[in-house]
């Protein structure tokens, strides 16, 4: 192999494909089907929403709106100060770069924190997935309601954590400095992959505490 | 908005938008305005707001255009089986 | 833009062509290996093995199908919740079923196709030294086996494995109050689960490889239709995958935290979960042949030592299959209480999904034609590919039209399709690329005589078993009977059962030939030369096996992969890699290529 | 093995056959001519020395054709399928009819629940016979298909007739016999262990015999006669049946 490493690079030039780099464009292709994984979770219901509106309660009724608003802002704000990390980058600034993952971080955290509370207190209420005690509970609506909500938004969060968890990963290789404006397909594929599931709350939020 | 940032797009004056859209939504939700219209103006509002996302912060609109034509794949899929399997129901 | 961003950033990630490259140790190189070479043997290896499970249980099912309530011979060696004194219990017949379907369709064939050709074949022929992301792929394979090993567990955990068929219908999988299986059905659904990561990771990787990595002068009229396939195949497994992941999970919650999607009871669907699954499953079945289409369309063409007829409409035919087999779902739930309505519109999708398919048989049918055909063994079982698949897409006509479907609707025509299309077709076309690129893998040649016997008497106890079964359907034989003698219509058809049963036991006992075959020639077997086919593609130009890392360098493209028999050449086959005579430089530019 | 089908006791059922037979018809021409031409093509081209293959990518004008030929020949099977299957499935043109059953399926029994003296279905004096399902000759009957716990399938072989019975659904079904007899239905759909023997029987009657059979279960139902060995009444978790529905095989 070393003849090959030596060789001049136009001749291992491959194919012109998409001009993206693997590493991106592999999360693009993977984010693919996160759209469908969401699809499947999301379509489910609208379509359970649709054929039992009589399960489903007004917005505000059971979920706390306020709350959620507030942390739908704080995913927001996380998506720019991710954005900012990966344009710190960009400019070779490492000092900004771990700034802004650090905001990041406490942003994700905090958003996956506070959906935590909600659930607690959601619990609390009664609104459970098991459909047996939902209906004891004497809660709006039906056990379609909690379940389809658990759902969704159980699984944009594991969504979250996860993308904390891979946040932190790529913190600490950036304190060693393991990124520079030439190698920064880490912090973007995470960036893509955190704006993704910010883009899922976008919708998450509209359809499951505001219609 | 911010010095320095002439290259890159304009990072936080999107950030305002989407803020500014999403209290939008929760006080499109508080209005009364009939179900129709307000569920119309929450599904238009999001769908701003997710390709706001899609095109800046994930950059999709500075990359080639075979991307978006990739990232646009599941889209008439989605449409497909929501539209279809509704038909169930109505 | 894009330029720019491709000299800027190609080479600032690890796993682009080549890679680093150092002697690994024993356990690196074949266990936790990242070769996709090795990657491809070891899904290789499992899948077979989960392809005699399924065998043995299907095997299973033919002596209760034949000789109903008779003791299984060795049946006593099995626990007595399953085959009391051998003889086979229905609780125990439908968990067979379910998990003949599930082994074959999802780990025997699926892994068989992306998993062993889709990683062996993706970096070789398009000239990459391995996969986009290595260590992906080994995760994938990874994740594949514990995903296996909880599927054969289930079988003997408390009131065994999942019995509510490969397709899972909600309520009965939903609760298991109706079947008695509760730990076995959530193992089911965890199983696939973890499979499902392991597929969509396999998919990222074989995408991004074959857009990013090919080598110069390969364009995309110039990959083999075996890539092609692969490609649009992936695609198929990313979108649809995802599908049955977010169906599984709500049908696993419906079992363990007391939801109720799936279950009218407390408002949910039944027919939701048929939608989300066959929304999955009919592009599954798609992802289980486009490979074996592409994989035959490139042996009959060196076979017949001529160019694929019609090259580009077969790659507009992939396309177009993968696309149509979104909008033909509801094929299967024409007698399901679906809108009838939509019943109609399916009907007519799933009409014209059988015109790209007739554009391959013909095209394959015009491969063949005006060639110089050369019997070798993977020609062969193509062959035999061609004409089941005939076979079983025709019979898919049937049941596409809507009033036949009423009749034959869940019956044994319908297990004549299955088998049809997915071992005439699918496992024909895996036992021809298997035995076309083991040299490959393992630098020895099958034995041909053997190859071929096999094949011919494959062919003849297949059909032998399984075209009877379109006349069991035709007399109304239901599927997933555990003992058909109980309706008097067909009792009277027992010496059918017995007759394709007894063709069964003669068909498994075949293919002990192609096992034997297999595992001896890995070590007696003739050892094979580079290229000794005299094939076209770029995995011909590296030893076989291809050493660590593929190519010595970058190979250079001149042409498509189907150049047999052109006059340019006094051979009967141009390889791809071969320069033109008429340049004089050892190694021209690249062709400067529109992309 | 036979690729002729057994004739048919419904009304739509030659319907249903007819376009079996034009399907059969046409596959077989395609099956001959495919498998004809791959067979003579591997003899015909088999390898010779000295010869080499003729150098040839495709042709615009053989794809034109064989996309085209076939597009018509599926689409036309298609739309030959639609009006049958619209007579057969479709609410809107059922026949209207006089007669209207429940048929509510469970874990391996089929309940059939007749409107009773009233004439209504869904008052208090329907009755429910097992596995039994009386239906008078030549006339349109409507089948409400519930279900009870998971899915069933109502599969008349010799109507011609499947549908899917699901719970939390009432599906309509209706289908008209041509000739009094006993006919074998069976359940299509795994619906558990029992699903291999959860068999029924439908007893077509001439409308006299039917009239008379009525006359008699509502009696029977109202307490005013006491039960003769004519008599399958529903108990759950009934299971002695299965023999007695075996030995009547077709009519
Ligand atoms: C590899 C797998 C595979 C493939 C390729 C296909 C291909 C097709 N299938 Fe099949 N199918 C299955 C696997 C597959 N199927 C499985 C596993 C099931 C059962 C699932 C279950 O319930 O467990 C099933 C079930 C199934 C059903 C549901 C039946 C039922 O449950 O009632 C239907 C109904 O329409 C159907 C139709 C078709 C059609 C129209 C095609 C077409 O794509 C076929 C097209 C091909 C041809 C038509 C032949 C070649 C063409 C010519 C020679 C040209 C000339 C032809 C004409 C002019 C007609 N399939
Ligand atoms: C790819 C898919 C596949 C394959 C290959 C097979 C293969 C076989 N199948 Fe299966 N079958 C299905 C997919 C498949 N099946 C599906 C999806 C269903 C529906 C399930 C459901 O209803 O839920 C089904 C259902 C099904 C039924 C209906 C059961 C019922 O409804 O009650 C029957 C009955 O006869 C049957 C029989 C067989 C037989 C006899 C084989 C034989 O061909 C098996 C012979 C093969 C072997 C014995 C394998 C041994 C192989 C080797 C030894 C080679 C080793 C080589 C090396 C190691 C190099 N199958
Ligand atoms: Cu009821 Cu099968
Ligand atoms: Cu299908």
């Amino acid at each position: 192999m070393s003849q090959a490493a030596t060789m001049p690079i136009e001749e291992r030039a491959p194919e012109p494909g998409l001009g993206i780099y693997n590493l991106k464009l592999g999360i693009w292709i993977f984010l693919l089907s996160e759209v469908m994984f969401f699809t499947a979770l999301i379509g489910s219901y609208v379509i359970l929403r649709f054929a039992h509106p009589d399960h489903f309660a007004a917005p505000g009724e059971v979920l706390n709106v306020p709350l959620t608003a507030v942390n739908t802002f704080i995913l927001i704000c996380s998506s720019v100060t991710m954005v900012k990390a990966y344009a710190a980058i960009e400019k070779d600034d490492q000092k900004g770069l771990k700034q802004w993952l650090l905001a990041t971080i406490v942003l994700g955290s905090t958003f996956v924190g506070v959906q935590v509370y909600e659930y607690i207190h959601l619990v609390n209420d009664g609104f459970v997935p098991d459909a047996q005690a939902y209906v004891e509970s004497g809660l709006a609506g039906g056990p379609l309601y909690s379940s389809t909500f658990y759902l969704m938004t159980g699984f944009h969060g594991v969504h979250v954590a996860l993308g904390v968890g891979a946040l932190i990963f790529i913190l600490i290789k950036a304190m060693r400095g393991a990124y520079s404006s030439q190698r920064l397909g880490g912090v973007e594929g995470v960036g893509l992959y955190w704006h993704f599931v910010d883009l899922v709350w976008i919708v998450l939020f509209t359809i499951v505490y505001l219609i | 908005m911010q010095h320095g940032e002439s290259a890159h797009p304009p990072y936080m004056m999107i950030w305002v938008v989407l803020a500014v859209l999403m209290f939008a939504k929760v006080g499109v939700s508080l209005v009364d305005m009939g179900r129709g219209m307000s569920i119309a103006l929450l599904v238009l509002i999001s769908l701003v707001s997710a390709v706001l996302v899609a095109l800046y912060y994930m950059h999709l609109r500075f990359e080639p255009k075979k991307l978006w034509i990739l990232a646009a794949l599941p889209l008439p899929l989605i449409a497909i089986l929501i539209l279809t399997v509704i038909q169930e129901f109505r | 833009m894009s330029a720019t961003a491709a000299a800027k950033t190609d080479w600032d990630q690890p796993g682009f062509a080549g890679g680093e490259h150092h002697e690994p140790s024993f356990i690196r190189k074949y266990i936790f290996s990242t070769d996709h070479k090795i990657i491809a043997i070891q899904f290789l290896v499992t899948s077979l093995f989960f392809l005699i499970v399924g065998g043995l249980l299907a095997v299973m099912i033919r002596w209760q199908l034949g000789f109903p309530g008779a003791p299984l011979p060795g049946g006593d060696l099995l626990p007595d919740t399953m085959a009391p004194g051998g003889i086979i219990l229905p609780e125990f017949y439908n968990a067979m079923v379910t998990m003949h379907g599930t082994f074959m369709i999802f780990f025997a064939i699926m892994p068989l196709m992306v998993g062993v050709f889709g990683n062996l074949l993706i970096p070789l022929q398009i000239g990459a030294g391995d996969m986009a992301f290595p260590k992906l792929n080994m995760l994938s394979f990874w994740l594949a086996v514990p995903a296996g090993f909880i599927m054969l567990a289930s079988f003997f955990v408390e009131g065994g494995a999942a019995g509510a068929g490969w397709t899972a219908y909600a309520p009965l999988s939903a609760d298991g109050e109706y079947t008695g299986v509760y730990l076995g059905q959530q193992l089911w659904l965890v199983s696939l689960f973890i499979l499902g990561f392991s597929s969509i990771a396999g998919a990222v990787n074989y995408v991004t490889t074959i857009i990013n990595m090919r080598a110069p002068g390969l364009t995309w009229f110039r990959l083999p239709l075996t890539i092609w396939s692969l490609f649009i195949t992936s695609f198929l497994v990313l979108l649809a995958i995802p599908i049955l992941a977010g169906a599984l999970i709500m049908l696993l919650t419906d079992q363990t935290l007391g939801t109720t999607f799936f279950l009218p009871a407390g408002g949910g669907e039944p027919l939701l979960w048929q939608h989300l699954f066959w929304f999955f499953g009919h592009p599954e079945v798609y992802i289980l042949i486009l490979p074996a289409m592409g994989i035959v369309s490139d042996i009959l063409s060196n076979g017949a030592r001529k160019p694929v007829f019609g090259y580009h409409a077969m790659v507009l035919a992939i396309i177009a299959i993968a696309f149509l087999g979104w909008i033909v779902w509801g094929h299967h739930m024409f007698m399901s209480g679906m809108n009838p309505m939509l019943g109609t519109t399916f009907m007519i999708t799933t009409m014209v999904i059988a015109v790209p398919s007739a554009i391959k048989v013909f095209n394959w049918l015009g491969t063949l034609w005006r060639g110089n055909i050369e019997f070798h063994a993977p020609l062969l079982y193509s062959v035999g590919f061609v004409s089941l698949f005939i076979v079983g897409g025709l019979s898919g006509i049937f049941m596409a039209s809507t009033p036949v479907d009423i009749y034959i609707h869940d019956t044994y025509f319908i297990v004549a399709h299955i088998h049809y299309v997915l071992f005439g077709g699918s496992l024909f076309a895996i036992f021809a690329g298997i035995t076309f690129w083991y040299p490959k893998m393992f630098g020895r040649m099958m034995s041909s005589f053997w190859n071929k016997i096999h094949f011919v008497l494959t062919f003849i106890f297949y059909s032998m078993a399984f075209f009877p079964m379109h006349g069991l359907g035709l007399e109304g034989m239901m599927r997933r009977l555990y003992d058909p003698t109980q309706y008097a219509y067909l009792a009277e058809l027992q010496p059918w059962n017995q007759f394709i049963s007894i063709s069964v036991f003669l068909l498994a006992a075949t293919q002990v030939i192609y096992f034997a075959n297999f595992t001896l020639s890995l070590w007696k077997g003739e050892k094979a030369t580079a290229n000794p086919w005299r094939a076209n593609s770029l995995e011909w130009s590296v030893p076989s096996p291809p050493p660590h890392g593929n190519f010595e360098r970058i190979p250079i493209v001149y042409r498509g992969p189907y150049e047999y028999s052109s006059p340019e050449s006094d051979e009967d086959f141009y390889p791809q890699f071969v320069p033109p005579r008429q340049k004089t430089a050892p190694r021209p530019e690249p062709q400067p290529t529109a992309d | 093995m036979n690729w002729l089908l057994d004739p048919s006791f419904s009304t739509f059922g030659p319907d249903i056959d007819r376009l079996y037979y034009i399907i059969l018809v046409i596959t077989g021409l395609v099956f001959v001519l495919t498998e004809f031409l791959l067979f003579y093509f591997l003899f015909k081209y088999r390898k010779k020395e000295g010869r080499k293959a003729e150098y040839s990518h495709g042709s615009t004008k053989a794809e034109v054709i064989w996309t085209l030929i076939p597009f018509v020949i599926v689409v036309a099977i298609g739309l030959m399928s639609v009006s049958v299957w619209d007579q057969i499935k479709n609410p809107v043109e059922f026949p209207n009819p006089d007669y209207e059953i429940i048929v509510s399926a469970r874990q391996f029994e089929w309940d059939a629940i007749y409107p009773g003296a009233d004439g209504e279905l869904g008052t208090e004096d329907d009755f429910t016979v097992l596995n039994r399902i009386h239906v008078p000759v030549n006339e349109p009957i409507l089948v409400h298909l519930e279900a009870e716990d998971v899915i069933h399938s109502f599969f008349v072989p010799d109507f011609r007739l499947k549908q899917d019975a699901v719970p939390g659904m009432t599906i309509p079904v209706w289908f008209e016999v041509t000739e009094p007899g006993e006919y074998i239905l069976g359940c299509a759909e795994l619906c558990g262990i029992g699903h291999y023997r959860m068999d029924g029987m439908i007893v077509v009657l001439t409308a006299e015999e039917y009239r008379e059979w009525e006359a008699g279960q509502i009696a029977f139902h109202s307490g005013e006669r006491s039960p003769d060995e004519g008599d399958v009444v529903a108990s759950r978790g009934d299971e002695e049946d299965s023999d007695e529905t075996q030995d009547t095989g077709g009519p």
